[in-house]
Order: C-alpha cells, then structure tokens, then sequence
C-alpha cells in the first residue's frame, strides 16, 4: 500500500521513482517474525556452524552402513593375532583406527557409534518431550485441580537433580538394558517440558488472541490445539534441541558409572568412552579421545543451534 | 512484609562485599596451599615404618566368625591365627596356633597341640580352654541375625545346636596344651578348613567383655558388635589401631610379642580404594606403597615402570554353567560337548586374560589334590561342534546367556567381555545366543543360583583351602539349582563318596577318576580359565609373599629406603 | 514471608514422603536386593532362608511398610548392608565430605563465573568476550568425568603436582571434628593437615565446578547485557553517574537476580556432578555413596535415605534461594 | 548568545549485515536561556534520537553522530565522556518516557534521588537524601518521608514521573530535556504533570526542550515549534503562528487530524494517508511526497533546502488571506 492517490498526479517517471523507493524501504522494514529470525539464524555464524555440525553427524548415522569400512561388531582374526589385555593395536591396513578392545574395527565402530547415539539421544529426547508437553499441556489447559496435581507431580521429580534420578531409575529397574538408560534419561526432561509448556500456556490465556479465539465461541480444545499450542512449541523446539546434548551426556555418564547400557557389543559413544575408553586409557588413549571428541561436538552443535535458535526468536533481537 | 530500610540496604551491600572478599581469598588460598604443600604431601611417601596397602573395598567388621570376604579377612588374618596355617605363598597346611594335629581313624576326632606361651592382644593366655570356647561359641550361636552372617560356618559345619545335620560334637581341653575337637561324622573339609580366616581363634575375655555375640537386625541390615568394630582381639602380629572410616584407612600397630616372626615395620595401613584406575594412580603417586588387584590392562606398564608385579599363583576357577532343565537339547551330552568345542578358550585366555592366566581344562587348579593330568581337553573346533550340534539333532539351537554387571571378580575381571567373546564363538559354531544381563547383586544371583532362569551363565570360584571337595564339591557334589537340579545323580554320588574317603591316596585317587568323568561322562559346565590375581608394590617393599588364598601375612614386609 | 516458608515446607514433607513410599514400594518388587547384597557368593539355601527370616521378608509387604514408616519417622533409617553400621552414621560421616566439595565448587563457579560473566558484557563482541564464550561451551558439552579424569591423568601421574585422589594424605586425617578436613585442621591447629586437604580439593572442586561455572558466566552475561540497555540504567547515565557508580550500584544489583536463581538451581547439578567427579577422585562423599549403594550392592537402605536427602537439601536450596531472591528484589517481597 | 544550538546534527545507524539508516538527518535549532522548544513529529521521525544525542546517551556501538551541539558555545559531542557524565545532571537534566522503567527497581526511591546530588554537589549521604525529601515535596508527592524509602513499584505513574521530575531538576540544571514525558500516562495526570514541568521551568529560569508528537502539549507551553519528518525539519516557527497558519503540508496534516471541540459535528476527522514507513529518501526528493496531498513534479528530484531557515517545501499551504 502506498499514498498513490497522492502522487498519482505525477508525471509517469517521477511517480514510478517514487514507488520504487517507497518499495525498497519497506520491504526493508516489517517482516514475519519466523522469516526475520531465519533471516538472523542465516547471518548467525554460531547458527550455522551448530548446524554444520549436526548435518555432517546426521549424514554419517544415516549413511553409516555406506561410509564404514566394516561391520563393527565382527571381530578380526589379524586384530585379535597380537591383541592381548594390555595391548590393542593401532592402525593396519584395512583398518585405519585400529582395533577396539576386543579386536574389533574402531574406526567402524565410531561410524556406527554416531547412528546409536543419535537413536538414544533422538529417543530420550522425544519420550521426555511428548510425555512433559502432555503434562504442560493438561496443566495449562486445564488448570485447577489437574494443574495443581501435575505440578507436585514434577516438583518429586525435580527434587532429585537430573543425573541423579537417571541413576536411581536405572538402579531401580534393577534389569539394566539400553532401554532403561534411554527412558531413564527421557524421564529426567519430562518435568522441565512439562513446566515449560504449562508456563507458556497460562501466560497465553491471557493473551489477546487467545481471548479474541474465546470471545468468538471457539470450542476450548480448539483454543488448546490452534492457538495455544502452536506458540508454545517454539521455546518446546528449543529445549529439545538443548536437551539432545544434556541426553547424550548423561547416557555417557552412566556408562561411566558402570550402570549404563551393558551390551558392549552397541557401539555407542558414551558406552564407548564410559566403559572401554576409561578402562584402556593408557593402553590406547584414542579409545577415549575420539568418541569423547565426538560427543563433545555433537553436544555443542545442538547447543549452539538451540541456543541460536532461542536468540533468533528473541523479540528484544529484532529491529 | 516490610520493606527494606536504606540503611539495610547497605548492611545488604557491605555483606556482599566481605563476601567477595572471602571468595577470592579462598581461591587464592587453595592455589597457594597447592604450592607450598607439595614437599609436605611428599614427605608422607615412606614415612618411617608405615606401610600403605590399597585395598580395594570396605571390610564388614574384624569378628572373623561373621565375615566371608576377602576384604574383611585381610585385616582379620593380621589381627589374629588359625589353629591350622599355610605356608606362605602355598595352600600347603602346616602349623599356627597348634604346632601339630592328628586326626583318628575315624576321621572324626582331631587332637591339637597347642603353641606354648602365646598370649592374645588383651595379655590373656591362648590355651586349650581359649580355643574350645571358640567352637562352643560358634555351635551355640543364638539368634536367625547372628547365625545367618556365619556363612562359612553354616558351610562347613552344617549347622548349629540342635540342628540334626550339624558336623561340630564338642570340644574338650585335655590340658593347658592341647585341645580335643569331636566331629558327629568325617568331612573331608578338614584339617584344611580349620585353616580357614573364618575361624580364627579369638580372645574369649575381649570377646566376654564387648558382648561379640550380640548381633542386631535394624532395618534391612546387622549391627555388629563392639568387638567387632573396635576391640577386635586375637593373637596375630599386629595389633588393633583403629579404623577411619572417613578415609577409608584401617590402621594395625605391630604386635612386639607376637610369638612368631615380628612385624617388621611398625605400622601398617590398609586404605581403601575401591577404583582400580585410582589405586594405581596413588601407587605411581607414591601415596601408596602396595595395591591389590591392578587392573589386567595395567600390569605390563607398572612392571616397566620398575614397580614388582607379585602374581598370586592361581586358586580359582572361571567356568561357562550349563543349565540343563529349561532347555532339553542341553541335557544331551553330545550338545555340552558342542558347546565345549565351540569356545575358543585359547584366544580368550591370549586377548582378555590377566597376565599368567591360563587356560583350565578342570574344575581346580593343579595344586590341589585329586587334579587329573590326563581329562579331555576339548581343543577349539567350530566344526567338531557343528558335527556334534547335528548329530544331536541339535542345530539352529537358541540359548540364553546370562551374565553379571556391575561387579568385577579375580577370577572374572570384565565380566561383559567375557560373554561378548563367548557368545561370539557361540554364534560362530551356530548357536545362537541371547545375552541376558543382571546386576551381580541386583538379579543375577537370584535367577542363576535360586531360580535357573538361564542356559547358560558365567561364574566361577575362588578356593578356600587345599581341597577337592571345596572346588568340585561345591559346585557339583549336591543338587543345584544353577546346573538344573536332581539331574545326574551318579555325578553326586561319585562325589559324594570321593569327599568321603578317609585315606588320602584313595581320595587322591577317587577325585582325578571324577575329574576325568566330569570331562568326559558329565560336562555339567565348561572350564573357562584360571586367573592369578596380583598384588603390585614399589621398589622398596621387600618380603611380601604373595598367596595362592590372597592369604597374605604382612609381618615379613619390610621397606627398604 | 512466613507463609512462603511454611508452604515450602510442607511441599516439601509431601514430597518427601511420596517419593519414600514410591521407592519403599519399587524396592521390595526387585529381585536380588538385601538378602542377595548380604549373602557372598558362598551362600548355601540355609543361610539364604535364615536371613529372609531375620530381616522379616516372610511377612507380607503392608506390614513391613509399616515397620518402615514407624523407622523413618523415628529417624531410624535401618543399617547399611555393606557395612552394618546405621544409615544415619553412614550419611552423616560423608555429607560433610560432598559439603566440602560442593562448597568449593560453588565458590570457584561464582567467584571466577560473575566477574568473566560480567567482563564478556562489557567487552561483547570482542576477544575476550568470543574467547569466554567459546569455552563456556565446550565447559557446558565435556563429559566432566572424562574432564576429571584427563585433569587426573595430566597433573597427578608424571608431575606430582596434586594428589590422584581421596580427601587428605594417608594418616593424616586423624583429626576428625566436624568431619570437614579443612576446617578441622584449622581447629585443631593442625594447618598441614588443613592445607593438605585444600590441595586434594582443588582438582575435585575445579572439575565440581566446570558446569555451574560456565553456567553462571552465560547467565551473568546474558543478564548484564539485557540490564544494560535498561531505560534506567539510561536515566543512572543522564543524572551524570560516575560510571563504576552506574555499574556497582545499577547494572551489578540487577543484573544478580537471575544469577541467584540459577545458582539454585545449580545446586541440583552439583549433586549430580558430584557423584562423577567423587568417583573419579575417590572421594569419600554422598556420590562415592549413592554409587557404592547401587553397583555396590543394592545397599537400599542407605538409597532410600540418600534419596530422601537428595531431595530434602534440593527443595531447601531453591527456598532459600527464593528467600535471597526476596532480599534483593524488593517486588517479590511485597507480592 | 543561545543556551544551546545545535548545529547540522546527524545520526547514522548502522547494524551488522544491514542498510545504514539516517535517523537525525542534518537537524539544526537554537534554545535561547530560560525558552521552551518543542520537537513534534510522529514516532520514529527522529526526535528522541535528537535528544538522546544531545545528552550523548547513544550507544556507543553501531551509530555515527556528527554536527554541533553547543552548550553555552562548548560542543558536547567533542567533551571527553568523563567531562560530558560532569555536565548530565548538574547542566542539563533529562525525563524519560516511560517513568517506571526509567527508575531502578531495586534502588529506594530516597536514594535514587540522593545520588545525583551527591555526585554533582558532594553531599553526604544524610544531606543528600534530606534535600531529596524536599524535592519530592516541591514536584507534589505526599508524604515524601515514607516515599524516600519506597521502591519504584510502589508509587502511582503519576508518582513516578513526578519522581523523575526531582531528580532531573536536583541539581537546579539551565536546561532540561523532557522526551514524551506524559505519553505513558493518563489524561488526567498528563495535565497535572504538564502544569507542573511549566511553573517548575518558569520559577527556576530552567531552558526546556519537550519532545512530543501532541500538539496539544506544544499548544499548551512550547514557545518555539520545530516540526520533525524523517529526519530533518521540516518545519520552524512560534506557537501561534504555528497554529494559526501552518505552511507546510505536514504541520497542516498533524494539526487538522487533532479533534476539535468547535469543529462541526459529523465532520469527518482529516487523516494524513499512509505511514511513516512509506517515504523515500530526502536525498530523492521531498520524504513527505508519497503522502502529501501537495505533491507536484518539483517535489521529486532533488533535496528541497529549508528555505528561510523556516520552511521545507516546494508547494507550502499558501496563507491565508484575510477577507
């Protein structure tokens, strides 16, 4: 729109000057607010180099059949020839990381690792999400009774601090499987989800929208589903991705503690650093090195992502 | 609610300074001590004549009755004597506190004579009368608590006063020096289970004086008594110093009248740290003059290192245990054996044993009496196992493989890969294998030794005392719930009657011909290998002899500057 | 005030028993458990029934709850299985011991994590506030036990600069007061044995502290940054402040607030990172516990109390969090 | 000799990864000692970047000042920031917009008073905070005892403002700089504060530049009108002849879209068409053209000068000729 009833008395040249330069400002000026943030996630380096990272890691796990040299739970006569408990051959041809500590191939087995970390980070992440948004949901929508119920519901689970509650859900499902540690880590983000979705809804039930949606006499779960819940799964989409990372590391951690999961034969990063990579430092130090490398750049890709992401749609950031 | 005055306020703010101050205080403090403390923490190294041993776990308590683990015996075997010993570094007997024994035809009456002129801790005298208050003691235990924590006794001699399978009669004191000990019947436990640290002989007094048979159950669990915390009295070299369990460090003074040889250093430590990455940290730091148990992986670095790799000649056994009731195939001997050849034990032993382990063809090591030289040996061979498995009709066969967690054992120190080995060469001979893990304490003695849930599982055993029926006896002499129960019968009265026989040489005999059956004729579990645990100490501790029972006796370490 | 309190608290004893009859129940439906942690390997079917018997497993479940409940409320937690003594002795000797640490930890975090939170806002977007960001990532993704463990393996195995693990040097830890080293040394004058505790609690703490750490310095920046384009830190600049005026007493006092919380909330993850880091360090604390009772063991007796602890030090952190938080900002205090 | 003159003023915005945008675009005007000024213009011509420049209160980051702004013939802008913080508060006092944000939440008000005159008057503590309980009491708060250990929150709007008020004034400055200062309020307050900055100005000699897009605020005390478009004046005149004769098509747009009491009934209500968004760059032309109803061919092409120091316009109103 612009004042042409203005300027329509202007000669042609000057009048379509005019709509030129009016057209340039303001296509400048007001923008969606979802395309104005991928507009800064683009020109945000810490944004692009997160994602970088977690394509090139989707890309290995899916691919990880194609990209690795062999199959990583086989064990190979010549690895095996001069393996003994406290010596873990290095690199050999066909085999450029050499072996793990059952003379299997590492460098296979690091492929593959980041398809069963992605698997158990991706897992614990959707169960903790859908469950807490479930939770937040109800609770927001709700209110009252169920709110009140739901909320003393989190506050036990938010007593015991994250890492220790994997622990004592592990310990508690006495049978321990890769299961137990996924659900264990996806537990510990339900109630964080939970709050986060309850928080964002009460603060909407308020909002202008929502009371416009109300005042035209749309159904209530109609309310809920269009126009609350959209709004609220941004910050939901930025948690999940800070969560991925949190996920990762904890399923590491309780590896290290010798509760996580027992199969050794799953190559899996944490497994592979909380178990063999700690046990056989000195013999062969990679075994920790490179699935601890990994881990550390996944988690930092996804923070830098979520972080980003949550900067991006930042209102304060525009302008 | 009142609101904040301003003069508050500032209260307020000074606070938070001061508070900043002792922040950055603290910070700096710590990074200085860091500095002018490293000589000081140095010095702590060889400090005189105290020796450091690292322990890998707690002791429960020092009443030699109420424990069975190697942990708590170490102290425990410091502090007090056996009637009957071993010489060191052996699992041979010969004499503590009695000098010689005799056992009547019968096989059920055992005369000791007693040491002379040894006095326990408390300065009372050890005498015939001492040491039958002992066995008196142990038989007329009361209480389920008590009893239930007196695994060996239970073990040994059957049962208490009143119960109709208990072994123990009684016991006289002929005179000052000798003691009479009457069996109901033979047992071919003894003489060497009177060797066993369980039934150290302890001072009756201290034992009078701070109420030892006074067990409590509270809770889920046992308090023990005072004796057993803090006076424990015996007569062995060293004495009770004391036990800090903030730092995990039992102290023993050195008992200047042992009637043996003295301790030769004036004190020793036994810190408990129960990572085995950390103790050898703390070895190399020089905070620490001996750790048990080194991690397999680490022996062949600390031995260049210049540090004495001691091995502990082998006494245990790691076994794969057939359940025979879940799946019929397995009660077919043709398929045991399948399994037998399927297991490259050779390359095991070559990839994942600790260093002189070896592969074990039998269910005891070779010290031991009734060890057969000549049993089948089952050499690798995926197609004999093949050919087996189909003439059993056998093939496409599915197992469950279950094996323990959260638990490391001299005999079995990384449980996981031990499975992930077997049950590869498993799969390789066309088995197929369903691997069922179970923490040790959280599941898997349940389902294996009380339920038999599994097929096939991963244990093994560490020998308590020179005896054949204290390896294949236990595992194979009775009905068990872990190898499929009433299933061969003939196995256990071939046993039975080995475990029996008075007469050594006949023992000796009857025992390899059942080695050889069990090869051969039975099979109810493969022999996986033998492990020798180690001991590591630095340069300059001398004189300690490693033990076959990690029976080890401190009094002869000495450190050299 | 008060009724903040008070509600808090009896939140909390809601929550606590809650989670105690959840665990007591999820316990008693496990296999293995106390009879199996008691019993060693060499357990025969006698002793195996004796000790059902004596612990009361025989009776049905109700009326051991019973018997729990009647404990707990007593104080009696039971004994531990692994080494007999009361839970209560149990805990209470290594509380001090993860205080220690913790306290340390916090110390570190806050007072290096507010002052390099602080400097990164002042000097965004250039070196020091890129290079600060960049670590506190990486402090953030790291495995800490892993951190612990190379921090281990670099300073304590080839140069002796600190001590591989425990508490305080062998033998010297014979002056136990309060069961905190450093300060028992210093009252019983004893300042070796006070220092040497401080040199075994730097990498401890230093590696406790990663997170929180770079958790607070995010924070503070964050904070500093969003409070400095404030319209009245503007107003501060026009009455013509001199500048360190405008940032102790405008842009620090609010720029703190979301910092305090999030140190609450940090005290969560402190109890959880210190069950990493006392295992690497063999530190004789609450986490060396909580691992011990379950690997070690199934040691519930002792799982059940720390839990119960975990939770009762977890929701009084965050009350007095909330409370300081009343403190500095005076618009929660009148709500 | 002006109190202050500022002098082809310009800011410059410029953000990573954007267009450069010219907010204040060669602003010049005068305050005589003691005069009020009005700055008017719709949101986001430019005025309260003016004032905030003038008090060098921009950012320092991504934006470029240049021009004068004398005070008494010292040029702010070239002043070392230590010199300038001497000059804030004591010379020249500033009230903001929105009075709750612009007072520190966590700080009493007492002290927030206080402190600007223990900077620029070495009070001490005790006397600072006495003297503030006086101000409270000149600008109309009640009960200034209680209020001095009150927080922000806990007063009115009205309150709050009049708070800002005292602390601008503290320390008795020549000039004072309001920007918008009843926007954020009722009405009624609006009056009261109003009246209030007059008699307050007008006792103490006190120079006021008022910024504000309400004619009616200028109506009411400006002496002096510089009408604000995209940057530039483009307008300068005194009240009344502002009011009764406004020559540029602007002006006359913001004046005629006030509702009047004595406008006929059912008179539609003139709007001025599109929005500030849509105007092209003076460099082009006249910015106001795509809007004005006045536009000819002359208006696009060049930029159009300020004629007489007074006017920027190809095709003003004409006057009116008296019949």
């Amino acid at each position: 729109m612009s004042g042409s009833g203005g300027i329509a008395t202007l000669a042609d040249h000057k009048r379509r000057r005019v709509e030129e330069l009016i057209a340039r400002t303001s296509e400048a000026g007001g923008v969606s607010l979802i395309r104005d943030a991928g507009r800064r996630l683009l020109r945000n380096p810490t944004a692009v180099v997160g994602a970088a990272i977690i394509l090139l890691f989707l890309v290995i796990a899916i691919f990880a059949p194609l990209v690795a040299p062999h199959d990583p739970v086989q064990r190979f006569p010549e690895l095996t020839r001069d393996l003994t408990v406290d010596h873990i051959p290095g690199a050999t041809a066909g085999h450029p990381l050499g072996s793990d500590p059952l003379g299997r191939d590492f460098a296979s087995r690091m492929i593959y690792g980041a398809r069963q970390t992605l698997f158990v980070g991706v897992l614990a992440t959707l169960i903790g999400l859908l469950l807490g948004v479930l939770l937040g949901v109800i609770a927001g929508a709700v209110g009252g009774r169920v709110d009140m119920v739901v909320m003393r519901l989190t506050d036990v689970m938010l007593a015991l601090p994250s890492l220790l509650l994997a622990i004592t859900l592990v310990a508690l499902a006495s049978r321990s499987t890769q299961w137990t540690v996924i659900i264990a880590v996806a537990v510990v983000n339900v109630p964080i989800f939970a709050r986060l979705l309850r928080g964002s809804m009460l603060a909407q039930r308020e909002s202008d929208h929502v009371l416009a949606a109300r005042a035209l006499g749309v159904k209530r779960h109609d309310i809920v589903l269009r126009h609350m819940l959209p709004n609220s799964l941004t910050a939901v989409i930025v948690q999940a991705t800070l969560t991925f990372a949190v996920a990762i590391l904890d399923a590491a951690a309780l590896s290290f503690l010798g509760l996580g999961d027992p199969d050794i034969n799953r190559a899996e990063w944490g497994l592979m650093l909380g178990v063999d990579g700690v046990r056989y430092f000195e013999v062969r130090p990679e075994l920790a090195y490179f699935p601890a490398l990994a881990i550390i750049l996944v988690a930092l890709g996804f923070t830098l992502l979520g972080e980003s992401i949550r900067e991006a749609l930042d209102p304060k950031n525009r302008r | 609610m009142n609101t904040m005055r301003a003069s508050e306020m500032q209260a307020g703010r000074r606070r938070a300074v001061i508070a900043a101050g002792v922040v950055a205080a603290l910070s700096i403090g710590m990074v200085g001590c860091a500095k002018s403390d490293r000589d000081s923490g140095n010095e702590g190294k060889a400090a005189g004549g105290t020796f450091i041993f690292a322990g890998a776990g707690d002791p429960k308590n020092f009443d030699p009755i109420f424990n069975d683990d190697g942990e708590s015996f170490r102290p425990i075997r410091q502090l007090y004597d056996t009637l009957v010993t071993h010489k060191p570094g052996t699992a041979e007997l010969t004499g503590g506190l009695a000098e010689s024994w005799s056992n009547d035809p019968t096989g059920k009456v055992w005369t000791f004579k007693l040491r002379q002129g040894v006095k326990f801790h408390d300065g009372t005298a050890l005498d015939a009368t001492a040491v039958c208050a002992n066995f008196d003691r142990w038989y007329n235990m009361k209480g389920e608590a008590a009893q239930s924590q007196m695994i060996y006794y239970t073990d040994v001699f059957g049962g208490f006063a009143g119960s109709p399978d208990a072994v123990y009669d009684n016991c006289m004191a002929q005179d000052a020096g000798t003691a009479v000990v009457t069996m109901k019947k033979y047992k071919g436990a003894f003489p060497g289970a009177f060797a066993l640290t369980a039934f150290s002989i302890a001072s009756p007094a201290a034992m009078k004086q701070y109420g030892s048979d006074t067990v409590t159950q509270n809770g889920d669990s046992f308090s023990y008594s005072a004796f057993a915390n803090e006076h424990p009295t015996g007569t062995g070299a060293f004495t009770f110093g004391g036990w800090n369990k903030a730092t995990g460090e039992i102290t023993l003074n050195k008992n200047p009248d042992y009637w043996g040889d003295k301790a030769k250093v004036d004190k020793m430590i036994i810190k408990v740290i129960k990572d085995e990455n950390t103790r050898k940290q703390e070895l190399r730091a020089g905070t620490v003059q001996a750790i048990d148990f080194p991690a397999p992986a680490d022996r062949k670095a600390l031995a260049n290192e210049g540090y004495k790799v001691l091995d502990r000649p082998a006494f245990n056994i790691l076994y794969l245990g057939i359940n025979q009731k879940n799946n019929p195939k397995l009660k077919d001997l043709r398929v045991r054996q399948a399994i037998a050849y399927a297991l490259n034990r050779a390359q095991l032993v070559q990839t994942k044993g600790p260093g002189g382990s070896a592969v074990a063809d039998q269910f005891l090591p070779n010290t031991v009496l009734g060890y057969a030289p000549d049993v089948q040996k089952y050499e690798y061979s995926v197609d004999k196992a093949k050919q087996l498995l189909s003439e059993a009709g056998a093939t496409g066969l599915t197992l469950n493989f279950y094996y323990p967690t959260e638990v490391s054992r001299p005999y079995m120190p990384n449980p996981q890969e031990i499975f992930t080995v077997l049950a590869n060469d498993l799969q390789a001979a066309g088995i197929k294998v369903n691997g069922v893990p179970r923490p040790w304490n959280g599941g898997f003695k349940d389902d294996v030794q009380q339920f038999g849930k599994q097929d096939l599982h991963i244990l093994g055993w560490t020998g308590d005392y020179n005896d054949p029926g204290n390896f294949v006896g236990t595992f194979f002499g009775r009905p068990k719930v872990e190898f499929g129960d009433q299933s061969m019968a003939d196995m256990f009265t071939a046993i039975g009657k080995a475990d029996a026989t008075v007469d050594q040489a006949a023992k000796k005999a009857a025992f390899e011909q059942v080695n050889r059956d069990l090869a051969t004729k039975w099979l109810p579990a493969v022999p996986i290998w033998h492990a020798p645990p180690a001991v590591v100490t630095t340069k300059n501790v001398e004189g300690l002899v490693p033990s076959p029972l990690t029976a080890e006796q401190f009094n002869t370490v000495s450190l050299t500057k | 005030m008060v009724r903040v309190i008070l509600r808090r608290l009896i939140q909390l004893i809601a929550t606590v028993i809650a989670l105690m009859t959840l665990v007591f129940f999820w316990l008693r439906s496990l296999p293995g458990g106390p009879v199996d942690a008691l019993l060693g390997e060499r357990a025969t079917p006698q002793t195996r029934e004796l000790l059902t018997r004596a612990l009361g497993y025989d009776q049905p479940i109700w009326v051991q709850y019973g018997r729990f409940l009647k404990n707990v409320v007593t104080g009696n937690f039971g004994n531990s299985i692994r080494t007999g003594e009361p839970v209560t002795e149990v805990i209470s000797r290594a509380f001090p011991a993860t205080i220690e640490l913790a306290v340390a930890a916090i110390i570190i975090a806050i007072g290096l994590g507010i002052p390099l939170g602080y400097l990164a806002a002042r000097h965004r977007g250039r070196l020091l506030d890129n290079a600060t960001i960049i670590v506190t990532l990486v402090g953030i993704s790291i495995p800490i036990f892993f951190l612990g463990y190379l921090l281990k393996d670099w300073l304590t195995q080839d140069i002796h600069l600190f001590p591989p693990s425990g508490r305080i040097t062998t033998g010297l830890g014979n002056t136990d007061v309060t069961g905190f080293f450093v300060l028992d040394g210093l009252l019983t004058r004893e300042l070796d044995a006070s220092a040497d505790a401080l040199w075994h609690l730097v990498l401890p703490a230093f590696t406790l502290a990663t997170i929180p750490l770079a958790i607070i310095i995010r924070i503070t920046r964050a904070s500093v940054l969003d409070v400095l384009d404030e319209d009245y830190i503007r107003t501060a600049d026009a009455k013509g402040l001199r500048n360190a005026t405008v940032r102790k007493r405008h842009v620090l006092r609010n720029a703190l607030l979301p910092v305090v919380t999030t140190i609450g909330l940090q005290t969560g993850a402190l109890l959880a990172g210190a069950v990493l880091t006392e295992k690497v360090y063999n530190w004789g604390g609450l986490g060396t516990l909580i691992t011990d009772s379950i690997s070690g063991g199934r040691d519930y007796p002792v799982l059940q109390a720390l839990i119960l602890l975990a939770a009762v030090v977890f929701i009084v952190v965050n009350l007095a969090v909330d409370l300081s938080y009343a403190f500095i900002d005076p618009r929660v205090r009148v709500k | 000799m002006a109190l202050l003159d500022v002098r082809d003023l310009s800011v410059v915005f410029q953000r990573r990864g954007t267009r450069p945008v010219t907010a204040v675009d060669g602003v010049s005007f005068t305050v005589e000692p003691g005069q009020t000024v009005g700055l008017v213009g719709e949101s986001g011509c430019g005025k309260s970047v003016t004032s905030l420049a003038i008090m060098g209160l921009l950012p320092r980051r991504g934006n470029t000042v240049a021009g004068e702004v004398l005070f008494e013939n010292t040029d702010l802008l070239k002043l070392r920031p230590a010199e300038l913080r001497d000059r804030r508060g004591r010379d020249i006092g500033m009230i903001f917009q929105d009075p709750l944000s612009s007072l520190n939440p966590v700080i009493p008000l007492g002290l927030q008073v206080a402190e600007v005159l223990e900077r620029h008057q070495g009070r001490t503590r005790r006397e600072a905070l006495r003297e503030a309980r006086g101000l409270l009491d000149a600008v109309g708060i009640p009960d200034p005892e209680r209020r001095l250990k009150e927080f922000p929150h806990q007063l009115s709007g009205g309150m709050r403002q009049r708070a800002l008020i005292a602390i601008a004034l503290a320390c008795k400055p020549r000039l004072l700089i309001a920007d918008e200062p009843t926007t954020a309020l009722d009405v009624t307050i609006q009056a009261q504060i109003l009246t209030l900055l007059k008699e307050l100005v007008d006792n103490s000699g006190t120079a006021l530049v008022m910024i504000t897009h309400d004619l009616g605020v200028v109506a009411g005390l400006c002496d002096t009108v510089n009408v604000l478009y995209a940057g530039k004046v483009v307008e300068r005149a005194g009240r009344h002849h502002l009011f009764a004769e406004p020559r540029h098509p602007y002006t006359d747009g913001l004046l005629q879209s006030v509702p009047r009491l004595d406008a006929d009934r059912g008179g539609r209500l003139h709007q001025i068409r599109g929005s500030v968004s849509d105007n092209i760059p003076w460099s082009e032309g006249c910015a106001f053209a795509p809007r004005c109803d006045r536009v000819i061919d002359d208006c696009i092409g060049e930029t159009v000068p300020l004629l007489g120091g007074a006017l920027r316009c190809t095709n003003p109103v004409p006057k009116e000729v008296p019949v």
